[in-house]
């Protein structure tokens, strides 16, 4: 595979740190200062598109900075994974953009300025972690991601609101602790912390115990994941504003952690390897274990929110399940989960901010009769709701489709029933939504007897991006150019 | 016995200083007035000094003088470089007890008084805790 | 003088008249010998400072005030140090960089090269004794009575 | 002949001197003019400094005799790589909190004036001399100029920093008295005072039990003087209550100069040879463990935003130690030998300085000095409390910071020699740092009164004057860019250098 050399991965994150810049300086210019988030995140978009082509031809993009160990250099290495979890950040990030604006004028939100520029901040983090070529030069980037979120966390500034931010720093820093223990026992083991596909970690290098303690460790690293001990940060960061919420559970926050775990087991560990130690089972049914028992946390939520926070958590499990599987066919269906996870879970959340703005509605309960009255952002929401159950025609369906051959592959019919279980759970807590919305009459609906009740969505900054991320959640469920482009890149990352 | 005359009696300048050294330290740990606490840290120096010193002395030496009869007569003089050594380091103890007690001074203008609990005791007073 | 304290003794201060010269001009020769033999700027310094300490004991502290202001101690320490460092720089300049900070032998007094050691050595024991008194006397005013910071000694 | 660099080392003491007497007569002129000549004197010696440093890295170390005599008789200067470095890094930080204190001392002590920045140019004149100095004798009489500088900076806010200093002002008396006893047992077996002749005759003594003895006297009287844990009961309320340019000094600069002469005592005269075999610097690092976890945890307990940095400076001074600790046993470049410790004393300057800064602006604008008092002036004070966030993120070790890098490098040098505790104890003093300095971050950006939030509340401006934000936006920014310059290892061949020099790394 070719490698050539190139200032690409630079430029895209130059893109949102000038941003960030620019939005600072012009804080007391409302219009310009959402032209420079708009201007930024388009121009980081397509910088990132731009390096498609040249994926697509079978090279690297690899942008190397300076050494900053032997061994260890500052360096962007963008394979087709790295290019993959890039793309479905930087594009939702335009969306969350517009849709941010809208949400935040409806709402009159205070400290605009300030959630502009960490938003910004937060996608250089992200994208930085998807086109880091080694675990340092990740390691910078999450962490640069961990504390712009913080005052999108804590951006309400109520007594929850810090407390929250204060929970989401504890856990996520803490895990940046671990983090950096095990890579630099990786480093101090293997002399590098390039990432490699089928590992760095050859045999002989390190007893079977060290590498699995150093497992472990990476598990807690990557805390962002928000494996079920340890992901009460999640939901309680549920105060934060919607766009926020969109940002953390569907691009930025948590689908770094997946993605450092994936990292992890494909890239530093290998999957021999990790099937020597016999890790894969270790970690698969600890995902199972979170894709089960968070999905009836969820259950049990009123709280629109938290109950898709929930949903979040479970449907995490399923891309680090599919990787612990250790098959062509799970890791497949989990890269494959890291976007399409992505537009349907950004979908939901638009959806509920938009209900929000719409009405003050929070929680589930009071969503009665609503999908009359806001008939787009309930269709948006059900077409969401249907690709987290994995059904048809939305894209969940491929990415499910692909762990449940992961599973076969494995030989493990515990798995495999997992997985089914779990699916039903999300049935079993989404579908009432969409029942209450569609079939329940409102509470205040009697005392206007007769006639149609008048339609009244959000705002059309709001609405337009959640029709659209719906629209994409279809679409690639289909065979269309994109759809192929995808499932290359990820057969790319897979090898073979 | 002969242990104790080549360990103590042979070696009795460093017993002393050390002696000296530790009446110096004890005063400037158990006494709660400052300025005693001062003059426990000057006795601590000056055991120091002392230990110098004694260092530089030669049985029967003088002075190190270089005159024409020394010269001839290769009298043994002692080491000055202890001396000087200690002569700066005394302006250094100097200075230190001029700012020590300026500071008392001035403590004792703040607080009328120059008994180290009384001063905690006032701040405590005000608000402030010290170790 | 002018104002009668009936704390002060006639005797006390008669015998300290007549020791005040020869104390300073003890301490003078304590300074000139610094170079060959035992003394030297600093002893001859505190001498010359206790000097006015022992005026102050017999009299009083506004008359010793008096006789040496704040201001002239302060340009009499900075006038030592610079005597001090300046023959120190002198000999670099008089021998355009060759030599080193205090190689009193480059600097022209004379033309023999230990009798301009000898001379430089005495200047810097001048200069230092200017200053060890100014501040002594200082220190001893400040404790005295000021409500100021004394300056920290510089080394002697 | 002499080139011009060569005078350097010696005139930039003198010049401080100078300079420092200078300002005290123009005290008597213009108290105005006080404040110029300091900062004037002290550009030009951070330009000789960096001359003197570009001199070493190319041509060699200075050794300048002072009046001519020949070592071990006369005092020799001598400058190479480490102290070039430690000389920089000290005038920057001095230069920089000179600036500051123009318009700090104008506020809080109008009358001190001329004084303040008299004693200040003693204390660089002290600082500059351990630096420079090749005499052992020599730098016991400028720690004490520092320290006497130290103990009267700190007493001019008056009250109760009269009875911090005086409880300093007795420790540090008894830590240079230890010191200077070392002097007189290194003096009594070989007869000389020159470090490098030290140096050559000391290995037929190794053995000796009078060595050892000094070396445990120069331990633990610099430990007294750098505040390593248990021995740092001073440091808190002299770093608290000195006024805050004094602090930034204490804090950033004066107890890493006193590490300085450990390391200088340690391995110019010790050598590295004397301490194979003996414990000395295992002992040194779990000291400093402590020092990390208690100074953390006494951090969190403040109340007052000065403590809390003076606490967190001790634990600080643990990071430091335990890198000293680890360089002997950690020899793999590019963390081995010294350059973790060294790093990090320029690491601290940078952060400890800016931190403290700001604190003395809050307590310049609104007499801010309890933590709680801070609710709220993240807005009032946007570039300031801006500055705090970055230099608090450093504190944190959040990259690509130069807390970050510090971190990162003890934490490899602690693999090395396979002290896995030490990684552990770095990992949760970073944890620690968070929890305390986020709670003064939530408090300026984040916490508002009950019943208000939602409500964009329109706050004055208030920043302090521009010579006081400089020196701040300066640090702070520098907080990055030197983190990102650590990273690139552009500075680590001086490091190289100290660590050859002191045979730590490689030719073993």
């Amino acid at each position: 595979m070719g490698a050539g050399p190139s200032s690409l991965p630079m430029w895209a994150l130059l893109g949102p740190a000038l941003g960030s810049v620019l939005i600072l300086l012009s804080s007391k210019r409302p219009n310009l200062r959402e032209f420079w988030t708009l201007g930024a995140s388009l121009f980081q978009f397509s910088i990132v598109a731009s390096m498609v082509p040249v994926l697509l031809r079978g090279e690297e993009v690899v942008s190397r900075l300076f050494t900053m160990f032997p061994g260890i250099d500052f360096e962007f290495r963008v394979d087709a994974f790295g290019l993959l979890f890039a793309l479905t950040a930087s594009f939702l990030w335009i969306l969350v953009s517009i849709y941010s604006i809208g949400y935040m004028r409806a709402l009159k939100e205070h400290g605009q300025t300030r959630f502009y520029f960490c938003f910004a901040l937060a996608i250089l983090g992200a994208v930085g972690v998807a086109l880091s070529g080694n675990l340092v030069t990740m390691y910078v980037f999450y962490e640069i991601l961990t504390v712009s979120t913080y005052p999108l966390v804590a951006h309400e500034q109520s007594a929850e609101a810090l407390f929250a931010g204060r929970k989401y720093l504890a856990y996520l820093l803490t895990a940046g602790c671990f983090l950096l223990a095990a890579i630099a026992m990786t480093y101090w083991i293997s002399g590098t912390t390039d990432f490699q596909r089928g590992g760095i970690f050859k045999t002989g290098m390190a007893s079977s115990l060290l590498l699995v303690t150093l497992f472990v460790l990476f598990v807690l690293g990557f805390m962002k994941a928000a494996y079920m001990p340890f992901h009460s940060w999640l939901p309680s960061a549920m105060v934060a504003p919607t766009p926020v919420s969109a940002l953390l559970h569907a691009v930025a926050v948590v689908k770094a952690g997946v993605f450092g775990v994936v990292r992890t087991v494909h890239y530093i560990y290998g999957v021999d390897l990790m099937g020597q130690l016999g890790l894969g089972g270790f970690l698969a049914l600890f995902a199972g274990f979170t894709m089960i028992v968070a999905s009836l946390f969820a259950i049990a939520q009123d709280n629109l929110k938290r109950r898709l926070a929930y949903s979040t958590i479970s449907q995490l499990s399923y891309i680090v399940f599919g990787v612990a599987l250790l098959g062509p066919m799970g890791i497949t269906g989990a890269m494959l989960h890291i976007p399409f996870h992505g537009f349907m879970k950004i979908t939901l959340f638009l959806c509920a901010g938009s209900i929000l703005v719409a009405t003050g509605k929070k929680n589930v309960s009071e969503l009665g009769g609503i999908g009359r009255t806001m008939p787009v952002t309930m269709l948006a929401f059900m077409v969401g709701a249907f690709g987290m159950c994995g059904l048809p025609p939305a894209c969940g369906f491929v990415s499910k489709w692909y762990l449940g051959l992961g599973t076969l592959e494995a030989g493990n019919l515990l798995f495999l029933a997992i997985l089914l279980i779990s699916s039903l759970l999300d049935v079993v807590y989404f579908f009432p939504i969409l029942y209450v919305a569609f079939f329940e009459r409102s509470s205040g609906e009697e005392s206007t007897p007769g006639g149609r009740k008048r339609v009244k969505e959000a705002p059309l900054t709001m609405v337009i991006p959640l029709g659209l991320t719906a629209l994409g959640s279809i679409l690639f469920c289909f065979p269309n150019p994109l759809t192929e482009m995808v499932l290359k890149l990820v057969r790319m990352a897979v090898g073979g | 016995m002969e242990w104790f005359v080549a360990k103590v009696f042979a070696k009795y300048n460093y017993w002393i200083s050390i002696l000296i050294m530790l009446i110096g330290f004890y005063a400037i740990i158990a006494k709660e007035n400052l300025i005693k606490k001062i003059i426990g840290l000057n006795i601590f120096q000056t055991a120091i000094f002392l230990f110098f010193i004694s260092l530089g002395a030669v049985k029967g030496g003088t002075a190190p003088i270089v005159s024409e009869e020394m010269v001839k007569k290769g009298y043994p003089y002692v080491n000055p470089l202890p001396h000087v050594l200690i002569l700066t380091a005394i302006v250094v103890s100097v200075a230190t007890t001029a700012v020590a007690l300026s500071l008392i001074i001035r403590m004792y203008r703040q607080y009328g008084t120059i008994e180290e609990g009384e001063i905690i005791e006032k701040l405590k007073e005000e608000g402030i805790e010290v170790k | 003088m002018t104002h009668p304290n009936p704390d002060r003794n006639i005797i006390v201060e008669t015998v300290c008249r007549v020791m005040i010269p020869f104390v300073q001009l003890f301490a003078l020769y304590v300074i000139i010998h610094g170079a060959g033999g035992p003394g030297g700027g600093f002893q001859g310094g505190v001498v010359l400072g206790s000097s006015f300490i022992l005026y102050i004991v017999a009299y009083d502290l506004k008359g010793g005030k008096g006789r040496l202001p704040e201001s002239s101690r302060t340009y009499f320490s900075a006038l030592g140090l610079y005597i001090y460092a300046g023959i120190g720089l002198l000999a670099m300049i008089f021998s355009r960089g060759a030599a080193q900070f205090l190689n009193y032998g480059f600097i022209p007094f004379t033309s023999h090269f230990t009798e301009n050691r000898a001379l430089g050595m005495d200047f810097v024991e001048i200069g230092i004794g200017i200053t060890v008194m100014a501040v002594t006397a200082s220190i001893f005013f400040d404790l005295a009575e000021k409500d100021e910071e004394p300056d920290t000694d510089p080394k002697g | 002949m002499l080139s011009p660099v060569e005078h350097f080392p010696l005139l930039v003491v003198v010049l401080s001197l100078f300079s420092a007497f200078s300002i005290f007569l123009a005290g008597w002129v213009n108290r105005r003019s006080c404040v110029f000549i300091s900062i004037g004197t002290l550009i030009v010696q951070f330009s000789m400094a960096i001359a003197i440093l570009h001199r070493v890295l190319t041509k060699g170390p200075i050794r300048y005799r002072l009046g001519g005599w020949v070592p071990p008789w006369g005092i020799e200067y001598v400058m190479d790589a480490f102290n070039g470095y430690i000389l920089v890094v000290l005038l920057f930080l001095a230069t920089v909190c000179a600036i500051y204190s123009k318009r700090n001392i104008e506020h809080e002590l109008p009358e001190k004036r001329a004084s303040f920045h008299t004693i200040y140019q003693l204390l660089i004149t002290g600082l500059c001399g351990i630096t420079v100095t090749g005499d052992i004798f020599n730098m016991y009489v400028f720690i004490e100029i520092t320290s006497l500088s130290a103990y009267a900076l700190i007493a001019s806010r008056g009250k109760i920093a009269l009875k911090a200093s005086f409880t300093y002002l007795v420790l540090g008396s008894i830590g240079a008295c230890f010191f200077l006893l070392g002097i007189g047992f290194l003096y009594a077996v070989t007869g000389s005072l020159n470090m490098e002749d030290l140096s050559l005759l000391l290995p037929p003594f190794y053995g000796s039990r009078a060595v050892r003895a000094a070396l445990v006297f120069f331990l633990v009287g610099l430990s007294i003087k750098m505040a390593l844990f248990p021995l740092h009961t001073w440091l808190p309320d002299a770093h608290a209550f000195a006024p805050s340019e004094v602090s930034a000094m204490l804090s950033g600069i004066i107890i890493e100069v006193s590490t300085y002469a450990f390391l200088r005592v340690a391995f110019s005269v010790f050598t590295v040879d004397f301490f194979k075999g003996l414990p000395v610097f295992e002992i040194v690092s779990w000291v400093s463990a402590g020092a990390i976890l208690f100074g953390s945890i006494w951090a969190m307990a403040q109340t007052n935003l000065k403590r809390m940095l003076a606490y967190s400076s001790v634990a600080n001074m643990g990071y430091i130690m335990l890198a000293v600790g680890l360089a002997t046993t950690a020899t793999r470049p590019p963390w081995g030998g010294l350059t973790p410790a060294a790093m990090h004393i320029l690491n601290h300057a940078l952060m400890k300085g800016c931190l403290f800064l700001i604190a003395g602006a809050y307590i310049y604008k609104g007499n801010l000095w309890e933590i709680r008092d801070l609710q709220g002036w993240g807005r009032r004070m946007p570039y300031t409390s801006a500055a705090f966030v970055i230099a608090a993120l450093s504190m944190i070790g959040v990259p690509p910071s130069v807390g970050f890098v510090s971190k990162l490098y003890i934490i490899l040098a602690s693999l090395e020699t396979k002290q896995f505790v030490f990684v552990g104890v770095l990992l949760l003093s970073s944890l620690l740092n968070l929890i305390y300095f986020w709670r003064v971050i939530e408090l300026l950006y984040m916490k508002v009164h009950e019943g208000e939030h939602g409500h964009v509340v329109a706050v004055p401006r208030e920043e302090v004057p521009w010579s006081m934000l400089l020196p701040i936006l300066i640090l702070s920014s520098l907080c990055i860019l030197v983190g990102l310059l650590w990273l690139t290892k552009i500075p680590i061949p001086i490091l190289d250098e100290v660590n050859a020099m002191f045979r730590l790394t490689g030719g073993r």
